[in-house]
């Protein structure tokens, strides 16, 4: 079982590398954003596997918190980063 | 295996944060670095710093990034200067560079030779420090002096943040998201941060978490509240808030004396109750700091609207 | 304990990176990236040099993270200033090119904003 | 009330709750009860330090254990003859700063709201720092110290304050993080933190050598030495007058007493000759520097700031005067370097508390803005020419005294290069103090444009000026309070 | 007990790969829509199985609660994350386009 969580846990360090070119490369800012986010939720895979392997509960909350805030950025992203000019237009946005 | 290669990618990483080209690569990149140094911390056995990593690093310091980023975004005069100097720069900076890592190399692989076994006095002290949880009880108890300084170091930053804050006006003018999905979402996900909040402040005593991490966690939910564009509450009663920023540093203060006004040390906690004092004392950081790290975010000047250019400050009259 | 060492030197490296980038960029926000890389570096070194000697030691932990909520106020306080800079010159960098020292007499800038006759 | 003094629990936590209290009550008070806050509070820290002194005077040196927990584990603060020196200069120059900010700043409505929050705190990290023992505190003290210099420099929010506010920010970042970095490899390689403990374990080996030069490289960028000045002298000009007098006083010295400690306490061994005289000889060049480009200035205060540069470089001096060079030298050059930071500290307040009228009274910041002042302004020009007779190093003032001192113990130790440093640093003073006098004595064909500054301002200036003055003749209490701080205990 | 064990390992090895997949699909996809596609739907397939094969390790179940809750705000998070983003990108796509370069 120890081998599988290894493994398990390489490949997914390999997803985050992966990920981290994506951010590297874009083209687009909304690209990087994206990517960003999905280095998150790998991040709360390997926080769990991690978890497991080192008999360490508390890593749990770290991937809690991890997964709680990984909205944020983006969020932030969408309201503030966008060019200021254009926020009247953000506003009246119905989906 | 993981650790080499976790360490190898964080200075590739910083490197990209360095070398990027446009800035918004260079910041999320950053963000990513964050998510990086938390995975770390828990490879060095310290899920405190990647609980503290993961909602300071990776959530607000990302935030306050993002959100300055959307108001330098009007073109800059071109060519910015020290061109003359760069060369010069540049050769100072390497040999700089390369001397500090020749240093270093020399210093991190010395073999360590520790006069003062610390990790043993810390287990043989932290009966009686009140709390079972180590980090904490440096914290708290053995170092609370450098805690108690490092609130006020926040609310200097607080202050600072006030007192440039431009006039009211300008701020309606920021732009915010009002999207139904989000509000939905807000929702639930709101009191669920305040509940995580309470659960790593209660679990602080005993296990990894803590004032700071729940204090991040719990102003990540107001930066999300203000995002969206919703009024906190009680956001219209300055001395209100004002209460608020200074409660966690004036809890502190007046705890600790309370030994000290019986002749006995400044930041001892009676013996009987030094649990019970220490949760206090981490219940009011937990929400001043958390008020303090959203100040940090909301203080931040708001930009000028077109044709207002913002206030200089004082002229003599 | 030799795991913890490869993260030491990869606090190391974050240290020498961050400084020449601190140095070399001219955009405020730039440094202040580089000024957070470099003390993740610090941050990294203090606990990863520490738990090679004794283990698992919860002292640097507290340490460091009193560091990253002073490193997160350093950035906040920064981030204000930058702004506030930014709104009244339009620039993001300092002005370098009127360092007192290469000028005759003194900054220029303050010649122009506050318009002392001679 | 004797033995409450010998017996009773020692007051110094009492010097950094009081400042904290005062920042959280004037942040959270009106701005009408401002005045009696800060009225009482700096009566009650004046006060305690009064105390603090009277119960040193009885108990001698102590530590005060925070909590109550031993070192290495816990914190500790310790009093020893120096460290009460610059808890009493600090608590001087303060209160007389605030005295002046008090009406200075009833013309900036705006910054008054936070200034008091920020001058209290940074009055209580300047007495944290003086009291700490302890590597990692002096981290959070310094980062607690620069944040709110910065924030007091940066409260008018000018352009040329803001920018200066920036790179004295950065310039302070980068410095804390050089220190930080020493502070990890000394705890790695050493598990401790505490300063007078680290003394008796330090060893001669690579990371100790690199953590202390990383730590020297991060305080004299934070104290301005010469090649790493270059952030000092736009902050210190462009600030408020209390602004400028508090960071040139004290702010600017807290590195340099950190330096002192971490050297000759912490590690005295492995101060070499040729450090110790690197040292020194960057304290000359700041000397020459910061002398040289103070006559060069067109604008008062840049002058002023520029002096503060050069003056802090004769502080440097201490590092070779006291390295092996005999026990009666060491002792000349410590007393020396010490007075010589004390009469700095108060010419360059006053100095700079009386440059700030000048320029209020002129309504123009600039050198040739002062003629006529010499007619129209004796009382401002007054604080500012005794002042610059301590700065000049005229007998009978502190500065002629401490560089009297370093000049024996020069001679002394036989390194005569250092005579001709502190020769021609105090001929530069008198250069440039001289070419604002000269400017002041130009008559002005049109009196009406000068407005007499408030009496308490001038009052204020005068008052730190004339202390400064009769530190010459009044410097054996000081003295000997310094002698007995001296390392190696020979006092 | 081997049956457990065979098939948690085939739900974490799958999981990983899922991980791994979503990645390369962000890479290759042409535009970001698909790409936001890419994001949504795979790793959320590869965090629940992950998730779903260490349920059966943990002792307590207010820990496999815990990473339930876990798995559905990583869902949430990436579907409000793929809908922002793609409201931005329909309403700045000239903007958008190209990359600006800051310095």
């Amino acid at each position: 079982m120890t081998q599988v969580l290894w493994i398990s846990t390489l490949l997914l360090l390999l997803a985050l590398l992966l990920g981290l070119w994506r951010i590297w490369a874009g083209p687009g800012r909304a690209d990087r954003m994206l990517a960003a986010q999905l280095f998150g939720t790998t991040g709360v895979g390997l926080l769990l596997l991690l978890a497991e392997l080192m008999q360490q509960p508390a890593l749990r909350d770290v991937a809690l918190v991890l997964a709680l805030l990984a909205i944020m950025a983006t969020v932030a992203f969408v309201a503030r980063t966008q060019p200021a000019d254009h926020h009247s237009e953000q506003d009246h946005d119905a989906d | 295996m993981i650790d080499l290669l976790l360490a190898l990618t964080l200075p590739l990483v910083a490197l990209g944060v360095l070398l990027a080209r446009e800035l918004f690569r260079a910041v999320v990149m950053f963000i990513a670095f964050g998510l990086l140094m938390a995975l770390v911390w828990v490879r060095l056995q310290a899920p405190d710093l990647a609980l503290a990593e993961a909602a300071i690093g990776a959530g607000l310091t990302g935030v306050l990034l993002l959100d300055a980023l959307g108001h330098l975004r009007q073109p800059h005069p071109p060519g910015q200067p020290l061109r003359s100097l760069l060369p010069l720069l540049t050769i100072l900076a390497l040999v700089l560079a390369g001397a500090l890592g020749l240093v270093l190399l020399g210093a991190l692989l010395e073999p360590l030779q520790p006069s003062v076994n610390l990790p043993a006095e810390v287990a043989l002290h932290i009966e009686a420090s009140g709390v079972a949880h180590p980090v904490t009880a440096v914290l708290l108890a053995f170092r609370a002096w450098d805690t108690l300084l490092e609130v006020a170091v926040i609310l200097v930053a607080v202050v600072v943040g006030l007192a440039l804050r431009f006039s009211h006006d300008d701020a309606a003018a920021e732009s915010r998201v009002s999207s139904p999905l989000l509000q939905g979402m807000l929702s639930w996900l709101l009191p669920l941060m305040l509940l995580v909040a309470l659960y790593l402040l209660w679990i602080g005593s005993y296990r990894s978490g803590g004032a700071f991490q729940a204090a991040a966690v719990m102003a990540a939910m107001l930066v999300l509240l203000r995002l969206s564009g919703q009024q906190l509450p009680g956001q219209n009663h300055p001395l209100l808030l004002r209460a608020g920023l200074v409660g966690g540093l004036g809890t502190f203060l007046l705890l600790g004396s309370v030994q000290l006004l019986q002749g006995g040390a400044f930041l001892a906690w009676p013996e009987q109750l030094a649990g019970a004092f220490i949760l206090l004392v981490e219940t009011a950081l937990t929400f001043s700091l958390a008020l303090l790290l959203y100040a940090l975010f909301e203080a931040s000047p708001a930009p000028a609207r077109k044709g207002h250019p913002p206030r200089t400050g004082d002229q003599p009259s | 304990m030799n795991t913890f060492l490869p993260y030491t030197l990869a606090g190391g490296a974050l240290v020498i990176l961050g400084l020449t980038g601190f140095i070399l960029h001219r955009h405020l926000i730039r440094r202040l990236l580089a000024f957070n890389l470099t003390g993740s570096g610090c941050f990294l070194v203090m606990t990863g040099l520490a738990q090679q000697g004794q283990g698992v030691d919860a002292v640097p932990q507290a340490l460091v993270l009193t560091g990253i909520v002073v490193a997160v106020s350093a950035t906040a306080l920064a981030l204000v200033l930058i702004r506030r800079w930014y709104h009244l010159t339009g620039l993001t960098g300092l002005p370098e090119d009127i360092e007192p020292e290469l000028q005759q007499g003194d900054n220029p800038a303050e010649g122009k904003t506050q318009g002392a006759p001679h | 009330m004797l033995s409450w003094l010998t017996e009773g629990p020692s007051l110094l936590p009492w010097l950094v709750i009081l400042p904290l209290l005062w920042s959280i009550l004037s942040l959270t008070a009106g701005q009408r009860l401002q005045p009696l806050i800060a009225t009482t509070a700096v009566g009650l820290i004046l006060l305690a330090t009064l105390l603090v002194l009277l119960q040193w005077l009885q108990r001698g040196d102590h530590f005060y254990s925070l909590g109550d927990w031993a070192v290495p584990l816990g914190i500790r603060l310790r009093l020893d003859g120096l460290a009460l020196l610059l808890l009493l200069l600090t608590s001087g120059i303060t209160s007389v700063c605030t005295l002046h900010a008090g009406r200075y700043l009833q013309e900036y409505p705006r910054a008054k709201t936070y200034f008091w929050p920020l001058l209290a705190f940074c009055w209580a990290a300047m007495n944290v720092i003086w009291l700490s023992a302890d590597l990692f505190n002096l981290y959070v003290g310094l980062e607690l110290l620069g944040f709110s210099a910065v924030g007091l420099v940066a409260l008018t929010g000018e352009k040329k304050a803001l920018a200066a506010s920036l790179r004295y920010l950065y310039a302070a970042l980068l410095g804390s993080l050089a220190w930080l970095l020493g502070v990890a490899l000394i705890y790695g390689h050493q598990g401790q933190l505490d300063i007078s403990s680290l003394a008796l374990t330090f060893t001669d080996s690579i990371s100790g050598q690199a953590a202390l030069a990383l730590m020297t490289l991060g305080l004299l960028l934070k104290m301005a030495a010469f090649p790493l000045h270059s952030w000092l002298p736009p902050a210190h000009a462009s600030a408020l007058p209390p602004v400028s007098a508090l960071l040139s006083g004290l702010v600017a010295k807290a590195a340099f007493y950190i330096l002192v400690r971490l050297w000759l306490e912490m590690a005295p061994d492995n101060l070499t000759f040729s450090a110790a005289q690197l040292l020194g000889a960057l304290g000359a060049a700041a000397v020459f520097w910061g002398g040289w480009m103070a006559c060069r200035q067109q604008q008062l205060k840049m002058l002023v700031a520029y002096s503060t540069v050069a003056q802090l470089g004769y502080l440097l001096l201490l590092f070779p005067l006291t390295t092996g060079t005999g026990e009666e030298a060491t002792r000349l050059a410590w007393e020396g370097g010490w007075l010589q930071l004390t009469s700095h500290a108060l010419a360059k307040a006053a100095m700079f508390l009386a440059a700030g009228n000048l320029v209020l009274a002129m309504g123009r910041p600039d050198l040739p803005g002062l003629h006529g002042a010499g007619r129209y302004l004796p009382f401002s020009l007054l604080g500012f020419g005794l002042a610059g007779v301590s700065l000049m190093g005229l007998p009978p003032s502190g500065g002629f005294m401490a560089k009297w001192l370093l000049l024996q113990s020069a001679l002394l130790s036989g390194q005569w290069w250092w005579i001709l440093v502190l020769l021609s640093g105090s001929a530069l003073s008198a250069v440039y103090i001289f070419k604002v006098y000269q400017q002041c004595y130009v008559e002005s064909d049109n009196p009406d444009r000068f407005r007499q500054p408030a009496l308490v301002l001038d009052l204020s200036a005068l008052a730190l000026a004339l202390l400064a003055l009769a530190l010459g003749i009044l410097s054996a209490w000081p003295q000997w309070l310094i002698s007995t701080a001296l390392p190696g205990g020979a006092a | 007990m081997m049956l457990i064990d065979l098939l948690r390992a085939l739900l974490l090895l799958s999981g990983a790969l899922f991980f791994l997949v979503g990645t390369l699909g962000i890479l290759r996809f042409p535009d970001t829509p698909s790409r936001i596609h890419a994001l949504t739907k795979v790793d959320n397939l590869g965090l629940g199985l992950i998730v779903l094969g260490l349920l059966p390790g943990v002792e307590h179940w207010p820990v496999a609660i815990k990473m339930i809750l876990i798995w559905l705000l990583a869902i949430a998070a990436s579907a409000l994350a793929g809908h922002l983003v793609v409201r931005v990108c329909r309403e700045f796509r000239p903007s958008n386009a190209g990359e600006q370069q800051d310095d």
